[in-house]
């Protein structure tokens, strides 16, 4: 994938509109308080911004937890900021988190809790394209601790064997919630290693979103010519604790070697270094990006609370009463 | 009308929607080839082709997580796990995943996808091939429960399930597939979530469920012959529940059995009576009685699996002692 | 007696557990260095070394299976699962392999395990990490579930539940880890399967389960001031389940209110009113009333979360109205 | 392991006793039935033969379904075929089938009749034997079918990472109930490539009982001194369709095939050529062991069925009664 200098200015604004927004969710959990505890990807934009470009608009995207930027990508601010607040103009108006959310229209898979159930769900949407004949790819996004659950070798396998439309994405980012990744893992270095299955996988530098972008391409087009799936692995960070209750336990000269090679820096600096955008750009971003990120929450604070009826919206084919009746 | 199946039913039932709407597939362990380890889906891949009717890796978590992802992204999917027992394997894709994605979903996204399986006891396969799985799933929202008990209804129900937009387990009662009946020629549904009374009766209200409708429907020609003229409700679709037919009737015949395969305690049963207590209470002119399995696994050896499972002679005692006799 | 909340009785629990027998060892997700997610293992590893406490991958069918196996080979592990909404992953090994293997064998092995897992909404954890599990386990013979109420039964039932050759489902309330109350000082464990009057009262029955004991405890004390005299029963063990003094209790008081925080339809209260309307049906003076969540998924906004959760004044309601006020 | 001529001998007797126990369930099926539906493993007896033979007498054994020798090497043979007719005598006094017993005396790991649900049981036992410190090896024998579970990714991880005395063992006779494994594996040639996880691993001709012995004792050897598990595909083959009820479909030419290296037949001719028995021993052992075979199966059909109380044997440590309720 050849970049023009258009894209690269936006994929630059899609990593620094990733990394502002975490920031302001982060300042308002600091001071006022926001309902949705904050799983923050600070660190690991690159992964979800190289990523979502390499893939067409109605490509599906099952991200995990983590993945925040593909969904302020796809889906519009407000609503996003509003899910996190649990109003009406959530993307389920309140019912659940703005963390698993799913959008047939923005193309994005809903999801549950469970790390790496969605897994399966992702080669589904791969069977759904081979069964429309619609050519649409499922890119599933997934941390390195959903790789030691059983899900990621059955998904693996059938996407493998059925040659399904899939790009598995994992998010390296070295750490469960609390333990790090090679206590739980056995393999001698990568986590592709754990895939002995037969496809094309491949270790990513996932600071680097044109890295990132690159190998994704090739993935999405080999899925896209009925090639199968590809395993990519995207070493990445997160500079948060796994969420923001939970104490930091990992070494600060860890976390302080990764902020060296910070995603949203290294693709600014190669813009400037390729003269492709100038200071006076990036503070323009900036300043409108914060301006977009702050009005969506104003908007969020003041969206009105759910009124009680929606979160009876439980079957779609009929109508049932609080207490699993049928109402006929 | 012709006389067909259960087994006959069903497979027409999926060849006719497998006609009917391309976005309709069938797949699992053994299903495509083979025709299923009951020959249900018996000659569907010769005539759909091996794009619409497949055989998929031992996985029954592939199998849950890949139909829930099918269903909300376009497809219907209808899966077939092959014995009630493993649904405890998808146990996490059906509560978690499917039962909650269309709350999760603001934009009316359903999950329109099947889960056909087998259940029950009788035929000896121990302990882990016979149990009736709708206990673990009666408290999870979200989540379709059909139980049918005619060929009629079998292949009515499942092409009504196939094309409803919630998730559906459809549960197959293994001992039923030779069983005969009436079913009409051209096509025809039955509705969700609508239950039937199969039989009018005056004396007492017997809401049999799957397989025990038959033991409750013989039971009660044998105590018509004893002047005993019991009524026996079909609910069909156990969750969510079409609760007034069921008031309506111990309204009037003021005793109530409830009759199912699966333990009695902790299981659906106790739901129903408990809706009953709460909304007829006082129309009841006896305690409700509730026929079902002793709260046990399910025996192996022939003696003990025959006292294991609920039968007519057990039917008949409950509705002697809900008119003290 | 001293106070402590039930944060640290349960680390109690588990360090007099571990020191008094070796064959206890204690592992799941974070457990180890991190002491788990909500704290209840801090300290553990570092009094007992990475071989008798310690951290594992990220996949609950490991926890499960490994835990079975272990049982069935001489040691007693405790399990930790972060949220009992992942039940549903471990539901095969529960159902399939832990609570029919003492059936299975014939010498008599037990499947002595536990697994300690969280419920319960009202924190804003959304659909996935608020669920309550009994019911998806009710219809299992061979299970227990053991759902504590206060600091000195969590510590007392916890220790019972390692010491029992049982598998046991032990559930804590992660809204009431901060809980204070009084634990004595010396060893006591409080047995399994038998239930408690928490309040003797003479004109309604309040059978109150988990994190809802508490709620019908001070609605109990709100209906006073009312001059309601209610009577709070919590089982504790759910299943099996210790009937006798509930019907005791209905005997005496003519009616009956049953509370849990998963959902109405199909839920644990069913079995019990079941079982009252069954054994007790004459008994009673007015409908049985059930207080539970509606049937749906637990909502995120909080003022969704607040309707969606049972509270005192819906058991003062329920109450009044089996008082036909 | 070398091998006296004693040794070897008592090796070809539990291959013969298993073939003609399996023949015997067989007969006895075809002509009054046997309760138990028969699932034979008949051509695959060297894998349980010679792994089970590799094992102290205390090691713990997880058999599949189809992992007849081991049971019938450890277990008493009346018990057993008790068992299949579910009389008072067998394994579970009649509440369930052999297929899946446990027995703690014998060592022998209770399962359940999901396929590949015990390799994380097997694992447990490695824990156990870690915690007690007694050395206890456990050896799981699961089918080519089980390797598309989450449990093997899952259960070899955990094994492997923390280093349990686990030894695995594919069965892998090339199907599943119906289908061929190669169908639903995505793998090259070998289902031990499967297993990306960093534990040795090897492929072993099923059909030479030496051959398996060699290969599990030296994985039983590796487990032993705290090196962690080891994988081995056994590649073997069923002469019966999966289930007695079930239609063969399977090529005449592969059946033929494989029972041109039948695991008895090789092992006999071994013998003989080596001098180690002569045809008159062979006949002798054959008619002993039909002889004990058929003293099972008439004690079996005469041993009494189960009084009722026998299924209630649900807890151990509380009475209760058969509606649910704790008898006080
Ligand atoms: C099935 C399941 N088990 C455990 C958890 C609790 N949990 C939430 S996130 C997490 C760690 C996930 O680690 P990883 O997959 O590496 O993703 P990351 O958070 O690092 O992006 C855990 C254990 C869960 N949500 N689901
Ligand atoms: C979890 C689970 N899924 C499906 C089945 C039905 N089933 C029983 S045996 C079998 C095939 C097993 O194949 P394999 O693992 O290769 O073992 P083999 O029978 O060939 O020894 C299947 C699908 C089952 N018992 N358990
Ligand atoms: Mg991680
Ligand atoms: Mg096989």
């Amino acid at each position: 994938m050849n970049l023009n200098d258009e894209q690269r200015r936006e994929i630059y604004e899609n990593l620094l509109f990733a990394r502002r927004f975490e920031e302001t969710v982060l300042e308002a959990y600091e001071s006022g308080g926001v309902p949705e505890l904050p799983h923050l990807s600070i660190g690991q934009e690159a992964v979800g911004v190289g990523a979502t470009y390499a893939l067409s608009e109605d490509d599906w995207i099952a991200p995990s937890l983590r993945t925040r930027a593909p969904i302020l990508m796809r889906v519009p601010l407000k609503e996003v900021t509003a899910g996190m607040y649990g109003t009406v103009s959530g993307p389920s108006e309140g019912r659940t988190t703005q963390h698993h959310m799913g959008s047939t229209e923005h193309g994005i898979l809903g999801t549950t809790g469970m790390v790496g159930s969605h897994l399966n769900a992702a080669v589904g949407a791969g069977l759904s394209s081979r069964q429309l004949g619609d050519d649409r790819v499922s890119a599933v996004f997934f941390g390195d601790g959903a790789t030691t659950r059983g899900e990621f070798h059955t998904a693996l396998n059938y996407a493998a064997v059925e040659d399904l439309p899939v790009v598995f994405i994992i998010e390296n980012n070295g750490w469960t919630e609390e333990t790090p990744i090679e206590q739980v893992t056995a393999v001698e270095e990568d986590l592709i290693e754990f895939a002995g299955h037969d496809l094309p996988s491949s270790v990513v530098d996932g600071q680097d979103a044109d890295e990132v972008l690159a190998a994704t391409s090739e993935a999405v087009d080999r899925a896209r010519e009925g090639n199968g799936p590809t395993l990519l692995e995207m070493k990445t960070y997160r500079y948060r604790p796994h969420a923001e209750v939970i104490q930091e336990r990992r070494d600060e000269a860890e976390i302080k070697r990764w902020k060296q090679r910070d995603p949203v820096k290294i693709y600014r600096d190669r813009l400037l270094d390729d003269g492709v955008v100038d200071e006076a750009w990036l503070e323009d971003l900036d300043a409108s990006l914060r301006e977009e990120i702050e009005a969506s929450f104003e908007f969020a604070q003041n969206d009105p609370a759910p009124p009680e009826e929606t979160m009876y919206h439980v079957y779609k084919d009929v109508e049932v009463d609080r207490d699993g009746g049928v109402v006929r | 009308m012709s006389e067909h199946t259960v087994r006959e039913s069903i497979n027409r039932a999926l060849a006719e929607e497998l006609e009917r709407d391309e976005r309709v597939f069938l797949y699992g362990e053994d299903v495509g080839d083979y025709g299923g380890l009951y020959q249900v889906t018996d000659g569907l891949q010769d005539r759909f082709g091996e794009e619409r009717v497949f055989d998929t890796p031992l996985s029954e978590t592939t199998l849950g997580g890949t139909a829930v992802g099918a269903a909300l992204t376009g497809t219907r999917p209808v899966v077939e796990i092959m014995f009630g027992d493993f649904m405890a394997i998808i146990a996490d894709q059906i509560t978690n995943f499917a039962a909650k994605m269309y709350f999760n979903y603001g934009d009316g996204t359903g999950v329109p996808m099947v889960v056909r399986t087998t259940y029950g006891a009788g035929d000896q396969f121990g302990l882990h091939h016979s149990q009736s799985p709708i206990g673990w799933f009666q408290n999870v929202p979200g989540i379709k429960i059909v139980a049918p008990s005619t060929p009629h209804d079998y292949k009515g129900l499942l092409k009504a399930s196939i094309r409803d937009d919630d998730p559906v387990i459809f549960l197959e009662n293994k001992l039923r597939y030779e069983d005969e009946g009436e079913v009409p020629d051209g096509e025809y549904t039955v509705p969700l979530c609508r239950s039937e009374r199969k039989r009018k009766g005056e004396d007492v209200t017997v809401v049999a469920i799957g397989g025990m409708v038959d033991v409750a429907m013989e039971a009660a020609e044998r105590l018509e012959a004893d002047g005993v003229d019991a009524e026996v409700i079909d609910p069909r679709t156990v969750v969510p529940l079409d609760k007034e037919p069921i008031f309506d009737s111990v309204r009037k015949t003021h005793r109530l059995v409830i009759v199912h395969e699966a333990a009695t305690f902790g299981g659906f049963g106790g739901e129903i009576a408990a809706e009953v207590a709460e909304e007829a209470l006082f129309y009841l002119d006896a305690p409700i009685e509730r026929v079902g399995a002793p709260f046990t696994p399910v025996p192996f050896a022939e003696n003990l699996e025959e006292a294991y499972l609920p039968d007519e002679e057990d039917v008949i005692e409950a509705v002697q002692n809900t008119l003290g006799r």
